[in-house]
C-alpha cells in the first residue's frame, strides 16, 4: 500500500446527512480523519461532473450522503443523487477504475451510526485501493 | 469588488479539549488574502459582544464573514442580527462546524485533526471569497385569506386563532355540518386543485357542483382522521374489529365496550400492507388505562410485536401493568391469527412463555390504521409530499411540527395521524398562528438560494421541468426555461440534471462547490 | 394447369394432398438430401425445402431441389424476402423454373436475429404478399416489377404460408384473402395444436369463399418430447400449444410414440374439416418418421399421375 | 440535423381537400433550419392552399402554428386545443413530430406534410446532403472522418469500387466518391495503413436491421415515485 494518506471527499446534503453527521459527532462516534465533507443543499444537486472533478482534484474515494429515499426533504432529491453516483460508478468501472471508489449512502437525521459507517468504509476503500495514480489493487 | 472577510473563531468550540492549536488557525486565517480581521470569541453562541464584533468588521469594510464554531442550526441569532445591522447579509456568513466536524469525531487523532481543521478553514475562506450577495425579491400577497381545509376540532381551532390574528379565514368542510365559524364556511366543498406559490395560492374548490377558484395566502390542512378503514388479514378475518380511534370514542363517551377487550398493534402483522404506526403504542396505552379506570373488572389484553412507549408514556406503560392490563408480545413467526371456526378467538404465540395463547374477546381493536384516503387528493392538489403510509409529510417533528416542506402550507390534527381532541386542538391553534404569521406580513420574500437559468445556454430539453418536484422550472416565453423563484426551494436538483449546464444554483454554484472540494483535497491529510 | 406439378395435379383432382418438409444440411454435402429423398419417395406428393429457416445458413433451397429431383422426388422450394431483393427473387424464380422446379412457396422470412448471422444486413424489399403478386404477374403476363416483359415466363405453382394463431386473430382470414388475390394457388398453414381455433379460422375462410379459390394444406408437427411442446408454446412467436397437449406429452410413458399418435389423430381430425385439401407434415430433424405417420394416417398409397 | 423537404404542394392540396378544418403545425427545430417546416414554410403553404381555394371557390378553414419541438409531448400539449378541434392535423414537422401528435391523440387524423429524409448537413445554403444513416456503430475513426456507409452508394467497407470516375460516384457524377475522399484524406494524414487492411463484414445488428432500437440512459430515468409527482401536475 502506498505511503500517501488516502484522500476522501464526501458530499453531504444539508438536511438529513448533515444532521446525522452532527448527531454522530455529538453521540461520541468517531470516524477516519482523512474524510473531508462538502455541504450541498441536496444530494440531487451533485452531478457527475462534480464527482469526477473531485477525483481530478486528487480524491481517492468520493461519496454522497443523502436522505432516505422515501423520506427526502426535497421529496426526490436522494433518488436523483443515487442516479448520478450510479452513472459515475459505471463509467469508472468501464474505464477499469474500481467502482468501489464512489458510493451513495442514505441517512436519516435521527441515525447516528450511518455517517461514521459511510466515512470509515470509504476511508478503508481508499486505503485498500491506494491512490488513483497507483493503479489501485491491480498493480 | 468583494469586501474583506472577518473570521470569528469560537474558543469554546475549537480549543476546549486542547485538540486544535488555535494560534495556527489564527495564522492561517490572517495570512489569507482579503481577510481583514480575525476575532477570537470566548463563546460565539451566547451572542455577547456581537455588536462590536460586527462593528469591527464594518470598520474594515468587511462584507462577509467566516464563523468557525459549531452547528449553524443551534446558533444564537444575535451575531447574525449584528452582522445584518453592519450590512453583512446572513447569506454572506459562512459557517464552519469545527466542533462536530473535527473536534468531536477526531478527538484522539490530534495531529491529523489539526491538518483537517486548517484545510477546512482554508476551504471555508475560499468559499467565503466566492460568495456573492444575493438580493431577495418581494411580492405583494394579493389576499390575506387563510384557507382551512376540514372543519374538525383542529380545523376550527386553526380558524379561530387565525381570525383572532386578523386574518380572513375560509373553512372548507367536506360534510355539511354548519356551525358558527369565524370567517366564511363552505360546506360540502373539497379542494380539487391548486396553482401558484406561497403567499399567492390559487385553490380550485369544488362546492357541490360548482367549481371555483379561491385566492389565498396560506393553507391549513386539517382534514381530520377518518381513520376508520381497516386493512390487513386480521381485519378481514374478524368483521366486527374496530379501529382504536372508535374504541377511544366509545370509552370517552362512557359506553361499556363488550366483553374482554383485546387491543392488537396492527391488523397486518406481516407488515406487507401496513407498517405499525409509531403512534400505536401511546394511543393504545392511554385508551386501555382510561378504559380500565372506568371499568376495572373488564379484562384488557394488549397484543404487540414490541412496546415502544417512549417519553411520558413510559409511565403509562407502568401504570397499565399495575392496573392488571396483560401484555402479550409476539414476533412474526408466531403472529396472531383469528380462529377460522370461531371469529371471537385470537391465537398468538406468547414470546415470554413461548406457548400458544388463545384469547377470546368481545371487542377487538387495532391500533395501526391506514391514513385518511382524502390525504392523497389534498396532497396532489397542493403538491405536498406524502409519507409512505399515505399521511401528510411535515417538517421535522422537533422544529417544524405543523409545517410542511412547502412554505405557506401547514398541517395539523389527525391528518398526520390520529390524535386525541386536546392534542388536535393545540396543533390547530399552532397551525392557525403559523398561517397568520405567514400571511400577516402581506408580502412574500423569495430569491436568495434559488436556481438561475442562463437563457442562451438553455437547449429547452425539459429535463429540469420533468425532474423538479416543486415544478419551479417552466417553459418561458422564448421557449427557454425560466425558474419561478417563488416555488424554488433551493435544492439544486435542476442544476444537477441540466445537460447544457445552463442552470446553476445561486450560493452553491458549480464553481463554489468545486473550489471548496478542490481546496479540501489540496490540503495535507 | 399452371405448372403441371404432381402436387397441382393431385390438388386440382380434388385428392387429399400430403406434403412434408426436408431441412437442407448446414454444409455443402448433398448426401443427407439424397438419403432423405430416397427414404421419403412415395410418402408425400411434394417436399418443402426450407430457405435458411430461422435465418440459419443452410444449403440453398433451389440447389436442394435440383438434388432431390435427381431422385425423382418433387420439391417445393421456399423463397424468403429476407436475403434477396426484387432482382434476385425474380432471377432465382427464372433459374428454379429453368431447372424444372414447379412448386414455389412465397415467405416473408424469419428476421436474422433468430439465426446464426445476427450481424447480417437484411433486405425485405418485398413481403410475402408483394412477392406473390410479383411472381403471379411474372408467370401470367411475363411482366417484371419494373415493367419489362420477358419471353418464356416461368410456369410455377405458387404457394404461401398462413398462421391462424398469430394476433390479431380476426385479421388472419382477411390476410389469406389478400394472398389469394395476389395469386396464391395453395396454402400451407402454421402447425396446428389448437384445433378449435383452427376450425374457427376455417369457418371465416369458408365464409369468404376462399376454400373454393385456394387449396389449404393444414400444417402439423410431430413432437418427440414434452419439452419440444413447451419450447414451441413459449419460445416460438405466433404459436399456440394448448396446455392439455403439453400435459398429455408429459404424462405419456413413451413421449415419442405419444407424439406420433397425437400427430396421426390431428391428421384424422383435419381430414374431416371442409375446405382442408391436404396436410403438410413438418417433421424438422425427424424426417424419418414421416413414412410411418403417413401410413398410420391412412394416406397411402399416394396417387400417381402420368 | 434531421433533413426533410415539403411534399409536393399538389399532393398536399389533394390530401387535405376533403377536410373542412385543417390545423397545419410546424416545428421550430430541425425542419425550420432546413427550411422545410418552420413558421414561414407553414404559413406559406397555408397561404398557397388558400389561394387555390379562392380559385376553386372551396370553403376550408386553416390554422397555422409552430411548436418549439414537435417530437416532445410537453410542446405538443401546448397546442392541444387546436389538435382536438381540427378535422385534420397536417404536421409539417419531420415524421417524428407527426407521429408524436398521432400517438398522443389516437382518435385524431394526422397527415405528414413533409418527406423526412436523412441526417444531413447544409453543404451550402439551400443544399443538404446525407452524411449519416444512423447505423448505430460509428467507424469514421477508421476512414478519416468520412462515413462510407452513408456517403458511398454501396455502403462499401473496402472501397472505392471500379466505377469511381475522377473522384465522383458512378451512380451520380455530382456526388463525390466517398472512398476517393477517404483515400485523399488518409493520404494527407499519412494514415493510409488504416484502409490497407481488409475491413471485416459490418455488424448491422446495431442498425435498423437489428430491429427497431431504443437507447436508455439510466441516469435520466424517473422512478415511479418521481413520475407519480408528475401526474400530480395534471
Amino acid at each position: 500500500m502506498s505511503d500517501r494518506r488516502p484522500r476522501v471527499v464526501g458530499f453531504c446534503c444539508e438536511r438529513h446527512a448533515s444532521d446525522s453527521a452532527t448527531l454522530a459527532a455529538r453521540s461520541g462516534k468517531e470516524w477516519d480523519a482523512s474524510v473531508r465533507t462538502v455541504t450541498v443543499p441536496c444530494s440531487g444537486r451533485v452531478d457527475g461532473l462534480m464527482l469526477l472533478r473531485a477525483f481530478e482534484d486528487g480524491a481517492d474515494a468520493v461519496f454522497v450522503v443523502g436522505c432516505l429515499e422515501k423520506n427526502c426533504y426535497y421529496d426526490t432529491g436522494s433518488i436523483e443523487g443515487r442516479k448520478r453516483v450510479e452513472n459515475v460508478k459505471s463509467m469508472l468501472a468501464d474505464l477499469g477504475i474500481e467502482k468501489e471508489r464512489i458510493e451513495m449512502f442514505n441517512a436519516a437525521s435521527t441515525n447516528p451510526w450511518a455517517f461514521p459507517q459511510a466515512a470509515n468504509k470509504m476511508a478503508e476503500v481508499a486505503r485498500r485501493l491506494g491512490p488513483l495514480e497507483s493503479g489501485g489493487e491491480s498493480k | 469588488m468583494t469586501g474583506t472577510i472577518q473570521v470569528v473563531i469560537c474558543r469554546c468550540c475549537v480549543e476546549k479539549p486542547a485538540l486544535i492549536d488555535l494560534a495556527r488557525l489564527e495564522a492561517v486565517a490572517a495570512e489569507t488574502e482579503l481577510v481583514s480581521s480575525v476575532v477570537i470569541s470566548e463563546a460565539v453562541c451566547d451572542g455577547k459582544g456581537a455588536t462590536d464584533v460586527a462593528k469591527d468588521a464594518q470598520a474594515k469594510d468587511g462584507d462577509r464573514a467566516v464563523v468557525v464554531a459549531c452547528d449553524k442550526k443551534d446558533f444564537d441569532p444575535a451575531l447574525l442580527r449584528a452582522y445584518r445591522r453592519a450590512g453583512i447579509d446572513e447569506l454572506m456568513v459562512e459557517f464552519l462546524n469545527m466542533r462536530e466536524g473535527v473536534v468531536l469525531p477526531h478527538a484522539r487523532d490530534n495531529e491529523r485533526a489539526q491538518a483537517k481543521a486548517e484545510t477546512m478553514l482554508r476551504a471555508a475562506l475560499k468559499r467565503a471569497m466566492m460568495l456573492k450577495p444575493l438580493e431577495m425579491e418581494t411580492e405583494e400577497m394579493r389576499t390575506r385569506n387563510v384557507v382551512i381545509v376540514g372543519a374538525g376540532v383542529a380545523g376550527r381551532a386553526a380558524a379561530e386563532t387565525a381570525a383572532r390574528a386578523g386574518m380572513h379565514t375560509i373553512l372548507i368542510e367536506k360534510g355539511d355540518r354548519s356551525f358558527k365559524a369565524p370567517g366564511v364556511l363552505m360546506t360540502r366543498a373539497k379542494v380539487v386543485g391548486g396553482k401558484g406559490y406561497p403567499g399567492n395560492y390559487v385553490l380550485t374548490i369544488k362546492a357541490g357542483e360548482k367549481v371555483e377558484e379561491l385566492e389565498c395566502a396560506a393553507v391549513v390542512v386539517a382534514t381530520g382522521g377518518g381513520w376508520t378503514t381497516l386493512k390487513g388479514p386480521l381485519a378481514k378475518a374478524c368483521k366486527e374489529a374496530i379501529p382504536l380511534y372508535r374504541l377511544h370514542e366509545q370509552v370517552t363517551a362512557g359506553a361499556v365496550p363488550k366483553g374482554p377487550i383485546v387491543i392488537a398493534d396492527t391488523p397486518d402483522p406481516s407488515g406487507k400492507s401496513l407498517r405499525v404506526m409509531d403512534f400505536a403504542w401511546e394511543e393504545a396505552l392511554e385508551t386501555a388505562i382510561s378504559l380500565k379506570r372506568t371499568h376495572p373488572q373488564t379484562d384488557v389484553t394488549m397484543v404487540f410485536q414490541e412496546m415502544r412507549a417512549f417519553g411520558l408514556s413510559e409511565l403509562a406503560y407502568k401504570e397499565a401493568a399495575d392496573m392488571g392490563i396483560r401484555f402479550v408480545r409476539y414476533d412474526k413467526s408466531g403472529a396472531p391469527k383469528i380462529d377460522s371456526k370461531d371469529p371471537t378467538k385470537l391465537t398468538v404465540k406468547d414470546l415470554a412463555q413461548g406457548e400458544l395463547l388463545t384469547l377470546s374477546f368481545g371487542t377487538l381493536a387495532f391500533a395501526s390504521l391506514p391514513a385518511n384516503p382524502d390525504n392523497k387528493d389534498i396532497a396532489d392538489a397542493l403538491r405536498i409530499p406524502m409519507t409512505p403510509e399515505g399521511a401528510m409529510r411535515r417538517g421535522s417533528i422537533q422544529r417544524w411540527p405543523v409545517s410542511t416542506p412547502r412554505p405557506g402550507i401547514y398541517v395539523c390534527g389527525s391528518a398526520l395521524f390520529p390524535k386525541t381532541a386536546e392534542v388536535a386542538k393545540a396543533e390547530g391553534e399552532a397551525a392557525g398562528a403559523m398561517a397568520a404569521r405567514f400571511a400577516i406580513s402581506g408580502t412574500i420574500s423569495f430569491g436568495g438560494v434559488v436556481a438561475e437559468v442562463t437563457q442562451e445556454k438553455c437547449s429547452a430539453c425539459l429535463t429540469c421541468v420533468r425532474t423538479c418536484p416543486f415544478e419551479a422550472p417552466f417553459i418561458g416565453k422564448a421557449s427557454k426555461v425560466e425558474i419561478r423563484k417563488q416555488l424554488c426551494q433551493g435544492c439544486g436538483m435542476c442544476a444537477g440534471a441540466c445537460p447544457s449546464k445552463a442552470i446553476d444554483l445561486l450560493h452553491f454554484t458549480d464553481d463554489q462547490v468545486r473550489e471548496q472540494s478542490r481546496v479540501l483535497l489540496g490540503g495535507d491529510f | 394447369m399452371k405448372a403441371g406439378s404432381n402436387l397441382e395435379k393431385i390438388l386440382e383432382a380434388g385428392q387429399f394432398a400430403v406434403t412434408a418438409e426436408i431441412g437442407p444440411p448446414q454444409s455443402a454435402n448433398p448426401e443427407p438430401l439424397v438419403h432423405h429423398a430416397k427414404m421419403l419417395r412415395g410418402y408425400a406428393d411434394a417436399f418443402n425445402l426450407t430457405d435458411n429457416q430461422t435465418a440459419v445458413v443452410r444449403l440453398s433451397s433451389i440447389a436442394s431441389a435440383a438434388i432431390i429431383m435427381r431422385e425423382d422426388v418433387e420439391p417445393v422450394i421456399q423463397m424468403t424476402c429476407r436475403d434477396r431483393n426484387r432482382i434476385a427473387l425474380q432471377s432465382d424464380l427464372l433459374g428454379a423454373s429453368a431447372l424444372g422446379v414447379k412448386n414455389v412457396l412465397c415467405l416473408t422470412g424469419d428476421h436474422q436475429v433468430f439465426g446464426n448471422e445476427k450481424g447480417a444486413k437484411n433486405v425485405f424489399d418485398f413481403d410475402s404478399i408483394t412477392e406473390l403478386s410479383v411472381f403471379n404477374t411474372l408467370r401470367t403476363e411475363g411482366k417484371q416489377v419494373g415493367g419489362e416483359v420477358i419471353k418464356d415466363p416461368p410456369k410455377v405453382y405458387l404457394g404461401c404460408a398462413e398462421n391462424p394463431f398469430a394476433t390479431p386473430y380476426e385479421w388472419r382470414a382477411a390476410r389469406l384473402a389478400k394472398k389469394v388475390a395476389a395469386g396464391a394457388d395453395f396454402v400451407q398453414t402454421q402447425a396446428i395444436f389448437d384445433m378449435d381455433m383452427f376450425e374457427k379460422w376455417m369457418d371465416e375462410v369458408r365464409a369468404r369463399g376462399l376454400d373454393k379459390k385456394v387449396h389449404i394444406l393444414a400444417g402439423v408437427i410431430p413432437m418427440k418430447t414434452a419439452g419440444a411442446a413447451r419450447y414451441m408454446k413459449n419460445k416460438v412467436p405466433g404459436m399456440i400449444v394448448p396446455d392439455h397437449i403439453i400435459d398429455r406429452m408429459k404424462s405419456a410413458k413413451d413421449a415419442k410414440e405419444e407424439g406420433i399418435k397425437l400427430c396421426v389423430e390431428q391428421i384424422e381430425r383435419l381430414k374431416t374439416i371442409k375446405g382442408v385439401h391436404g396436410v403438410h407434415i413438418m417433421a424438422v430433424m425427424w424426417e424419418e418418421i414421416v413414412p410411418r405417420i403417413v401410413k398410420e394416417a391412412g394416406l397411402l398409397p399416394r396417387p400417381a399421375f402420368k | 440535423m434531421i433533413v426533410a423537404k415539403r411534399k409536393p404542394i399538389a399532393d398536399i392540396a389533394a390530401m387535405v381537400e376533403p377536410y373542412k378544418k385543417v390545423a397545419v403545425i410546424g416545428c421550430r427545430s430541425c425542419v425550420a433550419i432546413c427550411l422545410a417546416g418552420g413558421e414561414k414554410e407553414v404559413k406559406t403553404t397555408v397561404s398557397a392552399l388558400k389561394v387555390r381555394n379562392r380559385r376553386d371557390g372551396r370553403q376550408q378553414k386553416f390554422e397555422a402554428l409552430v411548436v418549439e419541438r414537435q417530437c416532445e409531448k410537453e410542446w405538443v400539449k401546448e397546442v392541444e386545443e387546436t389538435v382536438k378541434s381540427a378535422d385534420l392535423v397536417l404536421s409539417m414537422a419531420c415524421s417524428l413530430g407527426a407521429q408524436t401528435i398521432a400517438d398522443m391523440y389516437p382518435e385524431r387524423i394526422v397527415f405528414p406534410g413533409l418527406d423526412t429524409g436523412f441526417f444531413g448537413v447544409p453543404e451550402e445554403q439551400g443544399v443538404w446532403t446525407e452524411k449519416c444513416v444512423g447505423c448505430g456503430n460509428c467507424i469514421i475513426h477508421l476512414t478519416g472522418g468520412i462515413c462510407p456507409v452513408a456517403r458511398c452508394a454501396k455502403s462499401m467497407m473496402n472501397g472505392p469500387c471500379g466505377g469511381s470516375s475522377n473522384g465522383h460516384c458512378e451512380v451520380n457524377l455530382d456526388i463525390d466518391c466517398a472512398w476517393y475522399a477517404i483515400h485523399e484524406r488518409l493520404r494527407l494524414q499519412k494514415r493510409l495503413d488504416l484502409i490497407e487492411k481488409v475491413m471485416p463484414p459490418k455488424d448491422w445488428s446495431t442498425a435498423h436491421h437489428g430491429g427497431r432500437r431504443t437507447y436508455v440512459k439510466e441516469e435520466a430515468r424517473l422512478t415511479q415515485h418521481q413520475k407519480k409527482g408528475r401526474e400530480r401536475a395534471k
